[in-house]
């Protein structure tokens, strides 16, 4: 059972500002964690925020580790990965906290019932091209566009077994209507594979492919932002949606703080911060997304349930139509 | 008749009572390195042999032995490192040849670019030539389209393919192969090679059948530590191997640490490379033999230097060719994305101002790293000299093996190896986690196979009896090797300090399982920025870290501490 | 109890015994000169007592202290010895100063005082000029010679010579002797002098061993060694011997070929068939007329003639093909055809076990 | 022409010349010996006729053509030479056998010649046994054969030699010694032989240069050097010599301290006031007695006597304090302190230029 709902009460903040420090494990990216932090420390004098910041797997492993050790440096944790947080309530690692803001505005699909963690951040894996080579006309505008034989050879793609965004896409996709047959087809279209799900926006960037088959969403705000000639596509067939949860640990050094910090990360600053500065989705109603990116509420989305999730399966089917 | 000598100073008739410190020494190394090198192999060993529960189990190695997409990767992986171990010595020793016996103008530059150009972590070098020869937006294949008017999408070079990561790794160990033979080539004593001329053998067959033979031990283990780097490396293969679509066994065990983990199935992966390396030694030692490498006494000091005449061009080409593809181009290709942003024109500073200003941990990561990187350097030397001469010289029964312990940890992939050793520091009783020593510790564990193998390499070119000639006078072992063996080893001693100032620096693997906010290191910073797509800074990073090691690399040649530098024989 | 022990010693190298069972007993303050043809394990034997090899069986005691055996030996540093090395093993890295000066600062001595005792053994070894070279700089004998300062510099209680000498000139050789002579005897050093030249043996040493494929074949003073070899071996090995087979023609006469039988007056008279006796060269008297005497003469031709200065060499081939060495004064000069008388004086005849 | 010309060679190390103007012609077939004391430039001058260090002046021809001079040298490789260093320069990594084969490989022997060419030459080196064993594997001396055998065996136009049996003994020596004139006068090298055994150069060269500080003090045959030095330094350096310093005292004697009148049978005679004579050790005749002559003889007490085998040697004080050796036939033994006899037969007394 989730417990009650709480707020940065005075008492809360002079509690954390006698602990004087928490310590988050983030897979966010470096710069708008980084943000994230000094506007913490900027409200509430006295806390330092320590970011500990690395990718998803790491993150997980590291977790995996320390607590494997009875290390518990963590104070609160946030990944992209929606299924590590199944293990770590499988665990019993993680402390029920339910901030306000979670309370009041997170569908039930976006936080964990017993109140353990909830979707912090959520980006999407979409398909994007190049304008500058790929004319707007011509571009692909869903996934079986993508199958089209003109595209052999010209796009990339992240791969499942080093990357849970598109791990989580994968599944998503599979189990949607589009189904495995989508996949095998798109084995045979010549297709460059990275590893992170960050990689394949860059390499448009670069024009090294004028499509991607899939990668982050928020890298290619960003790229486009920044002036690259890309744009996203929101496939009619839906585009998966991949969630990253944060939570707070039960043994954290500094658990006042962790509540503090942990509520003032679902705050619509916070949020409104991570969608800035790191072209995020957030689930908080109140956060305006920039001009120019298409609102959560206009793309069809595809969810998928982690705890469904066959990592294995997933890995083995997709080494058997990709070769790698 | 007994005359008595009363003026016989008594200071002269008996040398200070003096310990030999040699044999505890050694047994303090053999207990270092069995915390360094055994502990967290012991530890990988346990993993693959026991399942979730604790229980004994082999099916982590009946998995090794079945599942064929895990054979193959192994098998590409083989043959990728043998690739770079050849490539590598295909590069290093004509280019160690042209720098250290011939008069190849600007040679010394030549040196010190090598030595500092091997600063550049694998994987920033893996990044710099994609930007340079991807097929479609490398700026190689780019400007050859111009140049030639092909078509888009047809590519002079293709950095994702295996030729290419094999290329894109020697870039990065070829200086290993480079340092050992030059320094090998420094000590041969010219007397040899006057003894072929003037039995009538030119230049080239006396380079063939007399210098080369003798810094074969040199050669050897350079191609070793190449070739085991590269069946080790993980940030090259990361970036190329997968769109080149395939595995090598370091991605492969990278993927059994995502989600759902199989540690014990990456230790036990890892645990054929640890054969691998033995087999390795082993034919070293065997391709080396009874055959001797020392000549005592050889007169006259200066090496022969042969003239380049009219092949001048020709060597500079060479040096440019090979400088150009390992330094230049992928530094070019750095600065640019530096100095540039995408989709603006022009140049910018701004990467810049966000490295030195607005990055927080820029500052301490640079700390952290320069201090890691010199008290590696020092304490790593120290210890894999003393491994190398107790190995070399066998003063204490039973100290072949600690060659093998020096060397083991080349083996052992750093992601690998950086979990061993979380795992043995992280006790509540032993906590090192959280501080620099447990980088320091992660540091010599990885660095000791090169700085070992280079020190050992050049012990074959000192003759023992130069040690015997101190001993006798009275000097324990210890003071030997302090003033005379390690004098006589100079350039190899320095070129090892680099060594492990360079390695440290640049190493990722297990760094980044080890390294907290407190502890951060440059080449961590980095390779986050990466995951951000943050090239810009990666670049600023990655020219300020060749920068820096350039100055300290050329710092640590100009060091007096060994020795004058006035040494005929030696150079 | 002797100073320096060897008793039994043994090393093989890859199978094959170096050194086989030798055992010696130096006493305090001897020089001892150990001969021997090249590669007869001299070498070894000196590096066994620096302790730089340890023996395969055998032990070597020093003032009655066991410092060598099977897996138990002393560091050569703490054996208070020191070496000259048959390579010189200079430390290139150092000038010919501080290789002098090493050993000494290791015993801790001031700086002034090494300075001056460095400074008088190089000028001893003529070497003061060339104090600041490096041992790169230098000639072969140059090198030499700061290979003996270094070792001599020290003072040591034992001193291991390996061919000290084999570079320099005959006057540089002499005076070196000579200085290696008086060191020794001043401060009393136990010295073990290898050496391949015999002259130098004889004038130097208080002993003499003569070696052979790992085994000591004689141990005497000089003149015990020159004149009553026991073996054929030492016989040859120590100053030219002229070896003459025979069979025994009375108690102390033996009958060789060519019609020449020769009364032996010293050796070792068997009753034995066969018979061997030898002769010195400078002790053959070669002229051209029959000489006075009964036996211990034979007529020959001179085979060839060297002239060496201070004598002659003659080589004069016997009617059987035989041939006699004989060296006489350089005054004597008969082209070589000629036929000459040799005479063998009895009392230079010594008849040889074995 | 001669064969091999040297033309007022120069060489300088770090601004001190160590070979000063040195000319010399050697006639093809012919056998030199190099002789001088230790760090005299020998081997500086072996290393200018390879060709492995440059002449600062001067220039060297071969059969006329000009193949060193400064800033234009020939490749050692070209030059159809062979040598022996004086530290050996073998390749540690190659067998013995392969060591020596090398030259022959390089000149295109085919295997079976190779191997028969090699064999023959290690047995004659006495190193048969060992053709398989690694330098390091060996001793001092049989390294040095190993070097002979090298240089030896590809039958080269020029041969040089420094120092090639400085680590044998006095058999092996002496047999080498042959074995090297033997291959010389088959197969008519030009040789160049650097040693610092007097008695060496005696037996082997057809000529002996006499070098000293860089410069060539006299070039003659053996005879030649030995009966007639021209300098002090000569007749000091070649053989033991005495060197007796006086007046003129009319055209052939010189006064000399003590009340000693030598006459002279040879020398370069002079008016000026100073004279030296030379007396060679061996010719100096001693004798309890006083002998039957008017002049050259001198009353003196024995200060050292040294036995050596074949020979004494004694050192004799005169009574101001000047030394005088002598070297005696064994068998006179008089022990120091008593008063002896010197004759200095004036047949044997030179008087010397300078
Ligand atoms: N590299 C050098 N630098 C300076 N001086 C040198 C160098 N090499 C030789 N010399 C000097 O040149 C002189 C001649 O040397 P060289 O080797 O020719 O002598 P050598 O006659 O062969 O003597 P030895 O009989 O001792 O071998 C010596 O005094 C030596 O010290
Ligand atoms: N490392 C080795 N392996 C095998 N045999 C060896 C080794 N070292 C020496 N020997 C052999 O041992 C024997 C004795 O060697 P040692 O050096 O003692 O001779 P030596 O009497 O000093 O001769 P020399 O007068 O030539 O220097 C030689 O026959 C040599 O070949
Ligand atoms: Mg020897
Ligand atoms: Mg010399």
């Amino acid at each position: 059972q989730a417990p009650a709902p709480y707020d940065a009460t005075p008492q809360l903040v002079a509690a954390a500002q006698k602990e004087g420090k928490v310590v988050w494990y983030s897979a966010t990216d470096v710069q708008v964690a980084e943000k994230l932090a000094r506007a913490f420390e900027a409200k509430y004098p006295g806390i330092k925020v320590q970011v500990e910041r690395s990718g998803a797997e790491r993150i997980f492993q590291r977790v995996n580790q320390e607590y494997g050790s009875k290390i518990y440096n963590a104070d609160v944790v946030e990944t992209s990965d929606a299924v590590h947080f199944l293990h770590f309530k499988k665990q019993g690692w993680l402390q029920p906290a339910v901030p306000s803001d979670v309370a009041k505005f997170w569908g039930k699909d976006y936080k964990d019932p017993d109140g353990q963690f909830a979707a912090y951040r959520a980006h999407l894996s979409v398909i994007a091209y190049n304008t500058k080579l790929v004319p707007k006309e011509q571009a692909p505008k869903s996934h079986a566009d993508l199958l089209d034989p003109k595209w052999a050879g010209k796009m990339v793609k992240a791969h499942p077994g080093y990357s849970g965004t598109i791990m989580t896409g994968t599944q998503a996709l599979s189990q949607s209507p589009l189904g495995w047959k989508y996949f095998e087809q798109l084995g045979k279209q010549k297709i460059m594979q990275v590893q992170s799900s960050t990689e394949p926006p860059k390499k448009l960037a670069a024009g090294e492919r004028p499509v991607m088959a899939d990668g982050n969403e928020y890298n290619v705000f960003l790229l486009r932002e920044s002036g690259v000639p890309i744009e996203p596509v929101y496939a009619p067939e839906g585009t998966p949606l991949v969630i990253g949860n944060a939570a707070i640990l039960k043994n954290a050094a500094h658990p006042e703080a962790a509540r503090l910090f942990y509520h003032f990360m679902f705050t619509k600053e916070a949020q409104q911060l991570n969608s800035d500065v790191g072209g995020l989705r957030s689930f908080h109603p109140e956060v305006k997304e920039k001009a120019g990116r298409v609102p959560l509420s206009q793309i069809k989305l595809l969810n998928s349930d982690p705890s469904k999730l066959e990592a294995e399966t997933i890995k083995k089917k997709y080494e058997e139509y990709f070769g790698t | 008749m007994s005359v008595a000598l009363p003026d016989a100073p008594v200071a002269l008739a008996r040398p200070h009572f003096r310990i030999d410190l040699l044999r505890p020494a050694a047994y303090v190394l053999a207990a270092v390195l069995v915390v360094l090198v055994v502990l967290p192999l012991a530890w990988l060993a346990y993993y693959s042999i026991v399942d979730k529960d604790g229980q004994f189990t082999l099916a982590n190695f009946a998995t090794l032995l079945t599942d064929k997409p895990l054979r193959k990767s192994f098998g590409i992986a083989v043959a990728m490192a043998l690739g770079v171990g050849a490539l590598s010595c295909a590069i290093a020793a004509p280019l160690a040849w042209l720098v250290a016996r011939t008069d190849l103008p600007g040679r010394r530059l030549v040196r010190a670019l090598v030595t500092a150009s091997f600063v550049t972590p694998p994987f920033l070098g893996a990044i710099a030539w994609e930007i340079l020869a991807a097929p479609n937006s490398g700026l190689l294949n780019v400007f050859w389209r111009q140049l030639t008017g092909a078509q888009p999408y047809d590519a002079l070079v293709n950095i994702y393919s295996f030729g290419g990561l094999v290329f894109a790794i020697a870039c990065y160990t070829f200086p290993y192969v480079f340092t050992l033979v030059a320094n090998g080539l420094d000590r041969v004593p010219s007397d040899l090679e006057d003894a072929s001329s003037i039995l009538g053998a030119r230049g080239w067959t006396t380079l063939r059948r007399v210098t080369l033979p003798l810094v074969l031990p040199a050669l050897l283990a350079g191609a070793m530590i190449a070739v085991l780097q590269a069946l080790t490396m993980f940030g090259s293969p990361a970036i190329l191997a997968l769109p080149a679509g395939f595995h090598v066994i370091t991605t492969k065990i990278w993927s059994l640490f995502q989600y759902p983990p199989k540690p014990g199935l990456a230790a036990a992966a890892s645990l054929p490379l640890l054969l691998i390396t033995v087999l390795l030694l082993q034919g070293k030692s065997w391709v080396l033999g009874r055959k001797g490498y020392t000549v005592l006494g050889g007169k006259s000091g200066e090496p022969r230097v042969t003239r380049l005449g009219r092949w001048t061009p020709v060597g500079i080409a060479f040096a440019l060719l090979v400088l150009s593809l390992t330094v230049l181009l992928p530094y070019a290709a750095l600065a640019k994305a530096a100095l540039t942003r995408n989709g603006v024109d022009g140049l910018t500073l701004h990467h810049f101002r966000f490295v030195f200003f607005e990055f927080s941990a820029t500052r301490l990561a640079m700390w952290n790293t320069f201090l890691l990187g010199i008290s590696t350097a020092t304490i790593g030397t120290g210890l894999a000299l003393l491994a190398a001469y107790l190995v070399s010289r066998r003063p204490v029964a039973g100290t072949a093996w600690i060659g093998m312990l020096a060397t083991a940890p080349v083996a052992i992939p750093g992601i690998v190896l950086g979990v061993g050793l979380f795992l043995t520091y992280s006790h509540p009783q032993l906590m090192l986690y959280g501080t620099l020593w447990i980088l320091l510790i992660a540091f010599l564990t990885i660095e000791m196979p090169a700085g070992y193998q280079q020190l050992s390499a050049a012990f074959h070119g000192i003759h023992p009896e130069l040690e015997e000639a101190s001993r006798i006078l009275g000097a324990s072992r210890l003071k030997t090797l302090r003033l005379v063996t390690a004098p006589l080893l100079r350039t190899s001693v320095i070129a090892t300090w680099c060594f492990v100032f360079i390695g440290t620096i640049r190493e990722l693997s297990a760094t980044i399982l080890l390294t907290t906010a407190n502890t951060k290191l440059v080449s961590v910073i980095i390779y986050d920025l990466n995951e951000s797509g943050d090239m810009g800074a990666i670049s600023v990073l990655g020219i300020m870290l060749l920068v820096v090691s350039f100055a300290v690399v050329v710092l640590a040649n100009r060091m007096p501490l060994l020795g004058g530098p006035r040494l005929p024989a030696l150079r | 109890m002797a100073f320096l022990e060897l008793n039994g010693l043994s090393k093989r190298y890859a199978g094959a015994a170096v050194v086989k069972d030798l055992s010696l007993a130096v006493e305090k303050g001897q020089l001892v000169c150990l001969l021997g043809p090249s590669g007869c394990g001299k070498t070894t034997t000196l590096r066994l007592i620096a302790g730089f090899i340890e023996p395969d069986a055998g032990e070597i005691r020093v003032g009655g202290r066991r410092i060598s055996a099977p897996g138990a030996s002393e560091a050569p540093e703490r054996r208070n010895m020191s070496m000259i090395f048959q390579s010189y093993a200079l430390w290139p890295h150092m000038t010919v100063f501080d290789n002098v000066a090493y050993g000494l600062k290791l015993r801790g001595l001031s700086r002034s005082e090494a300075q001056q005792r460095a400074d008088t053994i190089l000028a001893a070894t003529k070497l003061a000029q060339l104090a600041q070279r490096y041992p790169g700089e230098l000639s072969g004998g140059q090198q030499q010679r700061v290979s003996l300062a270094r070792a001599l510099v020290v003072e040591p209680e034992t001193l291991l010579l390996d061919e000290p000498l084999s570079n320099l000139d005959a006057n540089l050789r002499e005076e070196m002797r000579f200085e290696i002579r008086r060191l020794h005897d001043k401060y009393r050093y136990t010295t073990v002098y290898v050496t391949h030249d015999q002259a130098e043996a004889m004038t130097t040493a208080d002993l003499i061993v003569v070696m052979n494929e790992g085994v000591i074949e004689q141990t005497g003073s000089p003149e015990e060694i020159y004149q009553r070899p026991r073996t054929e071996f030492v016989a040859r090995f120590i100053g030219g011997t002229n070896l003459l087979r025979g069979r025994w023609d009375g108690a102390d006469a033996v009958a060789c070929a060519n019609g020449l039988v020769l009364r032996c007056g010293s050796g070792e008279f068997e009753t034995g068939d066969a018979a061997a006796v030898s002769v010195r060269h400078h002790d053959v008297r070669l002229s051209r007329g029959r000489p006075e005497a009964e036996t211990n003469i034979v007529q020959g031709s001179v085979a060839r003639q060297i002239y060496l200065g201070s004598h002659r060499d003659y080589l004069v081939s016997l009617p059987d093909g035989e041939t006699v060495r004989a060296v006489t004064p350089a005054g004597l000069s008969i082209p070589p055809g000629e036929s000459v008388w040799l005479h063998l004086p009895p009392e230079h005849c010594r008849a040889l076990a074995h």
